[in-house]
């Protein structure tokens, strides 16, 4: 399951629509709105995507997990739109038979989310409003 | 005898466009595609280094070529998650 | 928060409970029950602590997370009883201004729990049940 | 004068005893009082090997000295989470 939603992100329902009888282990990735930024405070967030490239690069991120961790279940939501303080702006969730595996690959998806899917953060103060670069 | 092109994050701000249109026979690379839209504007320059290309939601490189019907997008390093 | 619970366990509110205005990224581990163990089919399961110990080892397994990590909150429940397949069994919860701090201390947290502190967990099969022992 | 001792998971089934007390003048140690246990139920030397100790909810050696009102429990390497 790889989403792009515009509501707040139900990580419970995603991981029962991803546990099999197998699994015996869940790690969950959640990104989290800040209240700050490089010391700046943040009143709140947009985040906009290029959407039919980011959900095909989502399902992308999926597959190399896959291929290169021994896990069963893997799911992406990313939130869209307008976020505040302590909102939830992603969840990733990585279900296996062990633990070791489904932390790696909730790992590399992160990391990998951030270098390939075309979702952009814009960041808004008091004073003004600034897009968000990858790779600073 | 067209290509959509597209604009996301600060260059769309810099632009004032998500979404246009370019003919495809005056242009044999996407990177000849932006350099058209610096000509307009200069501060898409200073993106350049950093720029990533797709075609048909597929990363590719500047001089990549392109065909009728493609769609070209535009945008700086990602920053989701 | 470091509780033991014999009823299912809700994540969700262990995650809003701990998430602060600083943290940016939210690392969960989910133990859950599967349908075999060494090959063969468990019914259900039964997990048992030294109560007192328990608690007491749980909350020292925040400490020293907390020691080695540069996370600010971090909870773990740990369900008693008898689970059915696919039930939640533990739950870490680990919040951080930053992903890396907030995976590793998770993982940390997992396999020094799974070291030192005193639960045993029963699997049931068909014909009959065994005590696991860690380390095995 | 009493030490209480507690047996858990596959220990407390082979002994039928979670909770039990024993005469702390009588033991310098708590291997000194698994051994006396052990004569009654000769099957916990066979988790001798793997056995963990805990005084008071804390990990000891087998050789640490116990006392009176002291909490002893014996149990086998732990499978949680």
């Amino acid at each position: 399951m790889f989403v792009l939603v515009r509501e707040p992100i139900d990580i419970q329902a995603l991981t029962r629509s991803l546990v099999g009888s197998e699994d015996g282990a869940v790690a969950v990735f959640e990104g989290v709105v800040r209240n700050n930024s490089r010391g700046k405070r943040v009143l709140y967030l947009e985040y906009h995507a290029y959407e039919t490239m980011a959900l095909k690069k989502l399902e992308e991120v999926g597959t190399m997990a896959r291929e290169r961790f021994d896990i069963h279940g893997i799911g992406i939501l990313h939130r869209l739109g307008r976020l505040e303080h302590s909102e939830c702006s992603i969840a990733i969730v990585v279900t296996a038979a062990h633990r070791g595996p489904a932390f790696e690959a909730c790992r590399f998806a992160i990391d990998t989310l951030k270098k390939i899917v075309p979702i952009w953060k814009k960041e808004f103060y008091e004073d003004g409003a600034v897009w968000i670069q990858g790779g600073n | 005898m067209s290509i959509k092109v597209l604009f996301f994050a600060s260059l769309a701000d810099l632009t004032g466009m998500r979404e246009t249109e370019v003919d495809s026979r005056a242009h044999t690379s996407v990177a000849s595609i932006y350099t058209k839209f610096a000509r307009d504007f200069p501060r898409l320059e200073e993106h350049r280094a950093s720029l990533l290309y797709a075609v048909n939601s597929e990363f590719v490189q500047p001089d990549s070529p392109v065909h009728d019907g493609d769609e070209v997008a535009f945008f700086p390093p990602v920053s989701g998650g």
